[in-house]
């Protein structure tokens, strides 16, 4: 089921958690499959079709970072930096990075390595309502709010007002 | 609108409009709408976080008989809603930059009246207010009206308790390790915690702590439950990801849980069969009977997933008694509370889908009535 | 060509001035037929199609006031308060009457009469984003704003917010 | 966003993500956008109402060769915006209420970095400024970037002076009658007014009104002129609802007309063509070419309808030299001030439609990159 997916773009976040378990159910991760029904809820609708990608793949990196269906996004949810004037690892002119962030583990299938990403958001400007993403993984409820991906993670932004998010590497998961 | 100003603006339309002497039709006088109180039974209010921009966000007011729109709230900062037990109160917990997206940051209570959707007064209170896919049990209210419970979240958590008539911050509640404010009678909220257990914070007549007990209630490492649950006789239901519905009495003076039971049975569980979307219970106070988002090839990562299929079961003998279809999948579901109940379920269209409990079948959808539509109240 | 029609829902504005050949200009007002291309520029595709109208015409008055091609409406521009909790005279619960307005010059087909009807803005919440309803009409610059209606006309409001128009009739045209 | 703080973050992660020992793909650091200075020549920035929500609303910075979002600017209530001639702001006419839809209004003209996207400065300005579909001559910038002028419209037409480098309101100047402020020179801005004349302002060093002359332009009762023209060479060109241009000649000491001309043929009119659109017209200034939106079955009703046709005139003689075709109906067209320049023209589904003048052809789009796009500006 995809649908989910099809549903609030970027307002949900997901950790993946290290545990070996959750590593399993991180590499089963789905994505986001180009709709066509909703645009008001999928805006990923009106970009899976873009021709010239933000960015291309880098040597052991592959794949398009400014599509959902890039590695390192197997635990994102949100509107993708690098369709919003952002990389992978920064984000749009002027928008702030969140302190606080949470992290999933993806699978690499270039050096077939487990990697630690962590998703950061871009706050301080409102939605950029371009490439939303989401990919499911494992979650747990508001009562673990680390583990909780429905929360806006810009809480460790000078405003908690969000904008996208942004995919960095931080290690191989061990 | 005073009526001194409607007739200023009467007069100034009649100062651009020369009238004619025989119209067949008579000159209209504008005017301004205010809904009925007590509020129809069936008046349902939606909240929509409007995520493509998230700022400026509104709940939307709809008679879902007539399927109409009735009016809307602005909100801010896709702010969670409440209904006051007397029906004549709509409460929103809204958070306010003074640029929009930037500058100093404002955490109200806003007062709303039913009928003239109007804000009557505000409160500013702590700004700690929770930035979350709006969650019902966000914001609560005491069952006599006394007490607003606000749901804040830094990402610690606690309680904001304001005191209504005297329009003040009570107290602010920590909660750590727990998460939300389910209300409780009249001076009691509980809060489902990460160690597995129901928390419950009594106040004394001034809004302060005065008491606090937990309830064991599940395993969050094997069987975490779903925080979005339903209230019916003094027991909150919630389900685990695969179907085990866990309840916890809060209706004595001490909390007890209640026999855990299962969504489905061993075959259906086989087959996948499961629970899942945001707020994906419901429950019809007057029949007893309990409405569940379910999905087939379940796995841990689809319990937030919408769904098409409504199960419907009966609190009392807690077995499944029957199956709604939703046209289009649903993601969040609320009951009315009178004997002619309608079921209302937001569809992932920012439609919302309405069911007859009475004949058990779809009444027909209110098409694309919000943007981001994740709640829906009822009186 | 609807094409205007099919933009910017209620963003424009228009007056039908009250000359015979602005009064034959305002017979000619084309009307918003549901298109399905656009639905972020659109709504009166999501609405067109709703079977439950707000009112049924009432004698001498035929139409549809929740519809778009209903005659009071040959000079509006906007969202339609009767699909906002309003009515074709009054203001949704809540939504203040713009204390400045303009007019239109509308042919009832019932009596063969043409009828000045004014629309006065709805204002203090945002954008209802109902049926979205636009008539093309005679419409002059800027330069003379009372016969324009690229202008918020909330200007007459305690919040210049935006949120549904109404058509009320102010007599017959002389 | 400081160095300290980008640090906090890592260290935080850090501590949340165990790092093994032989990662192949090393360890990003995260970071922050910076656009360059000078801007690049076709870097352009899309005006969008956010006509369903209009209370936060933005400028979205696109790259339009590349088909790619730069960032954005998030502005309030449908902003104007305007860019310094320096290359070094973008300036924008907000209006701020305290509770979004309701409460204390603010008008502010805020000063934006083209490379840092952040916030400079801003100036509280008269509780005056013009809400309209986004008017471009509603904010400009004088040609030595010392006064901003800011389009008021209440309804009583005024003009708001922002002196820059003092961080003031200069003036405030009425212009009974008249709309706009087009700028000219360094210390002059025109108006255009119901009389069918065109008004010119001079200021002094201060920012006071110095002087005011008159140009007769046209006939507003027969043939008005439509208020969005553009200017090239010191001189500004309209066209009429029926596509007869008129120009005033405004770098001289003295405002003159300029002998008027028609964008149509005699056969042409008959046919019904006609000029139509928002941002109707643009011009290429390296080519002195002009650009307009041409519909056919033209009446005066549709003076304000998008088109796919794109008519280019050569403005020293005054003749139609070609052709575009947009595969979407476009609104508002802009043209980049460079020797190889792109026209750029908002269509109605939200997309920029990308015209290359030296090859002459359509040369992509960058689809859904707005919800309301309704000005384009470029350096």
């Amino acid at each position: 089921m995809k649908l989910l997916d099809r549903l609030f773009e970027g307002s949900t976040r997901r950790m993946a958690a290290v545990t070996s378990r959750r590593t399993a159910l991180a590499r089963i991760g789905s994505w986001v499959v180009a709709g066509s029904a909703l645009p008001l809820l999928l805006p990923i609708d009106r970009v899976a079709g873009r021709a010239d990608a933000a960015e291309a793949g880098r040597p052991g990196d592959p794949g398009d970072p400014s599509k959902c269906d890039y590695w390192r996004y197997c635990s994102i949810d949100g509107f993708l930096c690098t369709c919003c004037g952002g990389s992978i690892n920064t984000c749009p002119p002027g928008a702030e990075v969140s302190l606080v962030t949470w992290v999933g583990t993806c699978h690499n299938p270039a050096d077939d390595k487990d990697y630690i990403v962590a998703y950061n958001d871009c706050c301080g400007k409102h939605s950029c309502a371009q490439c939303a993403c989401t990919r499911n993984d494992s979650e747990q409820p508001m009562y673990r709010p680390f583990n909780n991906n429905d929360i806006n993670w810009c809480l460790g932004a000078k405003a908690n007002v969000y904008n996208c998010t942004v995919a960095v590497i931080r290690g191989v998961a061990s | 609108m005073s009526i001194r100003r409607l007739a200023a603006a009467a007069a100034l339309v009649g100062a651009l409009a020369p009238v004619g002497a025989h119209a067949t039709l008579p000159e209209d006088t504008l005017g301004q709408e205010t809904l009925p109180f007590p509020p129809e039974p069936h008046r349902a209010y939606i909240v929509d976080m409007e995520f493509e921009n998230m700022v400026a966000t509104r709940v939307t007011v709809i008679d879902p008989d007539a399927k109409r729109m009735l009016g809307m709230i602005p909100t801010g900062g896709a702010a969670p809603a409440a209904l006051s037990r007397d029906g004549k109160r709509v409460y929103t917990a809204d958070i306010f930059y003074s640029r929009y997206t930037r500058g100093t940051r404002t955490d109200v209570l806003t007062a709303w009246d039913t009928s003239k959707l109007e804000p009557l007064w505000e409160l500013e209170i702590p700004t700690k207010r929770a930035s979350t896919i709006v969650q019902r049990d966000a914001l609560g209210v005491s069952d006599d009206d006394r007490f607003v419970y606000v749901f804040n979240l830094t990402p610690s958590t606690s309680v904001t308790v304001v005191d209504v008539p005297a329009r003040t911050v009570a107290s602010e509640i920590a909660i750590p390790g727990c998460a939300l404010n389910y209300p409780v009678g009249k001076r009691r909220f509980a809060s489902m915690c990460g160690d597995g257990t129901l928390q419950l914070i009594t106040l004394d007549e001034a809004g302060k702590e005065a008491a606090r007990d937990k309830l064991a209630l599940f395993d969050p490492n094997r069987k975490p439950l779903i925080e979005r649950g339903v209230v019916h006789a003094g027991v909150y239901y919630f389900t685990t990801l695969d179907g085990m519905v866990h309840g916890a009495d809060l209706a004595g003076d001490k909390p007890k849980a209640i026999e855990p039971w299962s969504l489905v049975t061993d075959d259906e569980r086989k087959a996948g069969w499961a629970p899942g979307g945001w707020q994906l219970m419901a429950v019809s106070p007057k029949s007893g009977r309990l409405y569940v988002l379910m999905h087939p090839d379940h796995h841990d990562g689809l319990w937030e997933d919408p769904s098409t299929q409504i199960w419907v079961y009966d609190l009392k003998t807690r077995s499944k008694v029957g199956t709604l279809e939703s046209p289009a999948p649903v993601w969040s579901l609320r009951a009315t509370s009178d004997d002619k109940p309608l079921l209302l379920g937001t569809n992932i269209e920012g439609g919302l889908e309405v069911f007859d409990l009475t004949a058990g079948k779809h009444a027909g959808t209110l098409p694309k009535i919000a943007k981001t539509p994740v709640q829906v109240l009822t009186h």
